[in-house]
């Protein structure tokens, strides 16, 4: 439910490690409903949610400190440069600086490190709130609409972490129209007048 | 087509139960209404002291009983739509708040129009009236803040938060608004009802008392209703809209309620 | 226990570098202050003694008056860039959270009123005496604006003009502050024992740390639906 | 008759707070009811226009 009006009811997924759901589903069939609803920005009104055999509402923070979200707005403080941006966002998460850096590096945004974030284009801030997802590692990245104002290149640098990630054991949810040339990925279509 | 009005939003039960009650009240508050007046107007003698003005407390202290007794329901009303995400409660919370400003504005305008005989001024910063006045301040913001919300769900859990931490401050304002009363002013002069008062004017304090609650269930019961049937119009705009297309549900609909 | 502490004084940090940088905010919120004051002399006349008489109520009103002011800074900033869903999600409770955002507030506005007060009560011809009992009555009541106002600036943070309602929902709240704040004042100022109203200024402070940090953090989960 | 009009002096003083105390119950209640009356209406023909299948009666 959002406020009075339902959004969707008795969907489920399960994904194991390593792999990718995809949102798909028209505007308004609650795609950006159903990942802040996993992320725990909004509450359910039936059902569950477990990671790892526990339900999520047990610990939530536990819950929190394994899952990264990256909404349509980057959280990005004009005053700050970008720098300072991701430290602050890796340090909340409880990840420390130490690879600030790298992730800087990873979306090409070394030589903007001092500069303040007021000066970037939206492209660039995208990519700066995206480094969070590479200076602050979590298993479950939660991606609403990533690819939005990201450059063709900038998309490939995405499509590669994206994969590393799950290399590496990670699973990610995402809500997209671009196709990111991920291989065997699951779809979940979300209308909220077909489902169910 | 799906029905979208959630098992939650549905509350039939609580329409059937208030359609029963309602006659009832609104029956007793006819009643005791005429008899609380009779008894206040004539029946009463006049107090040796303040003549027929006494006859304004009839109305000042049952309003004021109301004001505070409407804050306190509201507050557990939140606390019960909070707690277990009731919607009748965040409902009766909603009905509940411009009755209580009400007999508030009653209870202030009453209490200024019985000092002037007494003491020649309109407003005299008694305790009492103080509290009354903060209190009327609480009711407004209570309002203000469901009215700022599109979605009145949202608003109501909003306006119930604020009623709680009101309800925590309730006290705590008026016994300081006691002691800063005691400190810059060493007797309070206007005492309500005073201890000793004479049985005869007890009678018409107490019908009118209930005559006032009596008032007050009758029109809880009527808002509540006509909010569950605006909650059933706006799920019904919404079928409609989703009907018309997938457009998502413009903020109009909010609108339509609220008028 | 000590990630909330760590993570709590992160988001204190940022806070507080993001009013240093753009002081503006506050320059603005200490000037309202000073200039509330100075309109009370041109409009109740020089007469010192008067002037006197009313000091401590008037230099409470206007710090109320100028905390109100800076109140949606709190959270509208992080609401509308997107930081307050991810702020939302940190890994630690969000009464914490809260909690480093009211600290944070505190230093920015409360601090400076601090200081700026006793300038004022010169200004009003306040009794010598009474100055530490000012800047101490401030200095335990400023904070409880900071978390009430809190609880007021969450419950808004997701309306349209919701600024302009957080005046009308925290000032009622926040009377007891203003009433034993000029108590104290006004006892140090004819020499009495102050100790009282300062105490009960002292209590109101320890439950607003505990009630405000609740309330807000609900309003706020509400706020993010 | 006409002394208990005058109220021993203070007319205005008690009728005006009896009539201010019917005017604010008397408002509330016809604000109550005249609303209650014209959400049921609306609902009544958005129900009759939309949905003849609506399952759930109308209370």
């Amino acid at each position: 439910m959002r406020g009075e009006r339902l959004v969707f009811e008795d969907i489920s997924f399960s994904i194991k490690q390593g792999e990718a759901l995809v949102l798909r589903g028209p505007n308004g069939s609650g795609k950006t409903t159903f990942l802040r609803l996993i992320a725990g920005l909004l509450r359910r009104e039936a059902g569950h949610l477990s990671w790892r055999g526990t339900d999520v509402a047990e610990d939530p923070e536990a819950w929190r400190a394994e899952l990264c979200f990256v909404g349509h707005l980057d959280g990005i403080k004009s005053l700050f440069t970008v720098a300072e941006n991701v430290s602050f966002w890796a340090r909340l998460a409880g990840k420390g600086d130490l690879r600030i850096g790298e992730a800087l590096d990873r979306f090409g945004l070394a030589d903007l490190s001092d500069v303040p974030a007021r000066f970037l284009s939206a492209g660039q801030r995208r990519r700066v709130g995206l480094a969070r997802l590479v200076a602050a590692p979590v298993p479950v990245w939660l991606l609403d609409e990533p690819t939005v104002s990201l450059d063709v290149e900038s998309v490939a640098t995405l499509a590669g972490v994206m994969k590393e990630h799950r290399a590496a054991g990670g699973l990610i949810i995402a809500a997209t129209h671009a196709d990111l040339n991920l291989d065997d990925v699951k779809t979940l279509a979300l209308g909220s007048r077909q489902a169910s | 087509m799906a029905s979208s009005l959630h098992r939650f939003a549905n509350p039939n039960r609580f329409m059937r139960l208030s359609g029963a009650v309602l006659p009832w009240a609104a029956v007793i508050t006819a009643i005791l209404f005429p008899i609380g007046l009779y008894l206040a107007l004539f029946a009463s003698p006049p107090d040796y002291q303040q003549g027929e003005t006494v006859r304004i407390m009839y109305v000042h202290v049952p309003a004021a009983w109301m004001a505070l007794f409407v804050y306190t329901t509201m507050a557990v009303a939140s606390a019960v739509a909070l707690i277990w995400r009731h919607p009748v409660a965040d409902i009766a919370a909603r009905a509940a708040s411009p009755l209580g400003a009400g007999f508030t504005f009653i209870a202030l305008a009453t209490g200024a129009l019985w000092g002037q005989p007494m003491w020649g001024t309109w407003w005299v910063w008694d305790a009492r009236l103080t509290s009354v006045l903060i209190l009327f301040f609480l009711y407004l913001g209570h309002m203000a803040l469901f009215d700022a919300f599109d979605d009145p769900t949202k608003g109501a859990r909003a306006a119930a938060i604020l009623a709680l931490v009101g309800a925590v401050n309730v006290p705590i304002i008026h016994y300081s608004v006691e002691w800063w009363n005691t400190l810059h002013q060493p007797a309070s002069i206007l005492r309500d009802g005073g201890p000793s008062i004479a049985a005869s004017m007890l009678w018409p304090l107490f019908i009118m008392a209930f005559a006032f609650k009596a008032y007050f269930v009758t029109f809880l019961l009527v808002r509540m209703r006509s909010d569950i049937t605006a909650a059933k119009l706006r799920a019904l705009r919404r079928t409609q809209v989703e009907g018309a297309g997938m457009s998502a549900a413009t903020p109009a609909a909010a609108e339509a309620d609220r008028a | 226990m000590s990630s909330f502490f760590r993570t709590g004084l992160e988001v204190a940090r940022r806070d507080v570098r993001l009013a240093v940088r753009r002081a503006g905010d506050t320059v603005a919120v200490i000037t309202f202050f000073v200039i509330a004051i100075v309109l009370f002399p041109l409009g109740v006349g020089p007469e010192l003694s008067v002037l006197a008489r009313i000091a401590s109520g008037t230099i409470w009103v206007a710090a109320l008056l100028a905390a109100m002011l800076s109140l949606d800074r709190l959270f509208l900033a992080d609401h509308d860039d997107g930081s307050l869903d991810l702020l939302l999600l940190a890994p630690v409770p969000l009464e914490v959270i809260v909690l480093a955002k009211c600290a944070a507030h505190w230093l920015t506005t409360g601090v400076p009123l601090i200081v700026t007060a006793p300038l004022l009560a010169v200004l009003m011809n306040l009794n010598f005496d009474g100055l530490g009992a000012l800047i101490l009555a401030m200095a335990l009541g400023t904070p409880i604006l900071s978390l009430v106002g809190a609880v007021g600036a969450a419950l808004t943070v997701g309306v349209r003009r919701g600024g302009a309602l957080v005046p009308l929902l925290v000032l009622p709240l926040v009377i007891p502050v203003l009433i034993f704040g000029v108590a104290a004042i006004d006892a140090a100022v004819i020499g009495a024992d102050a100790s009282a109203p300062l105490m009960v200024l002292g209590g109101m402070l320890l439950a607003s740390l505990v009630l405000a940090p609740w309330a807000g953090a609900a309003a706020l989960r509400l706020s993010a639906e | 008759m006409s002394d208990f009009l005058a109220m021993g002096g203070y007319a205005t003083f008690v009728w005006w707070s009896y009539g201010l105390t019917a005017a604010v119950l008397i408002g509330l209640a016809v604000f109550a009811l005249r609303r209650a009356r014209a959400r049921r209406e609306e609902l009544d023909q958005l129900q009759a226009r939309l949905g003849p299948g609506r399952r759930e009666s109308r209370q």
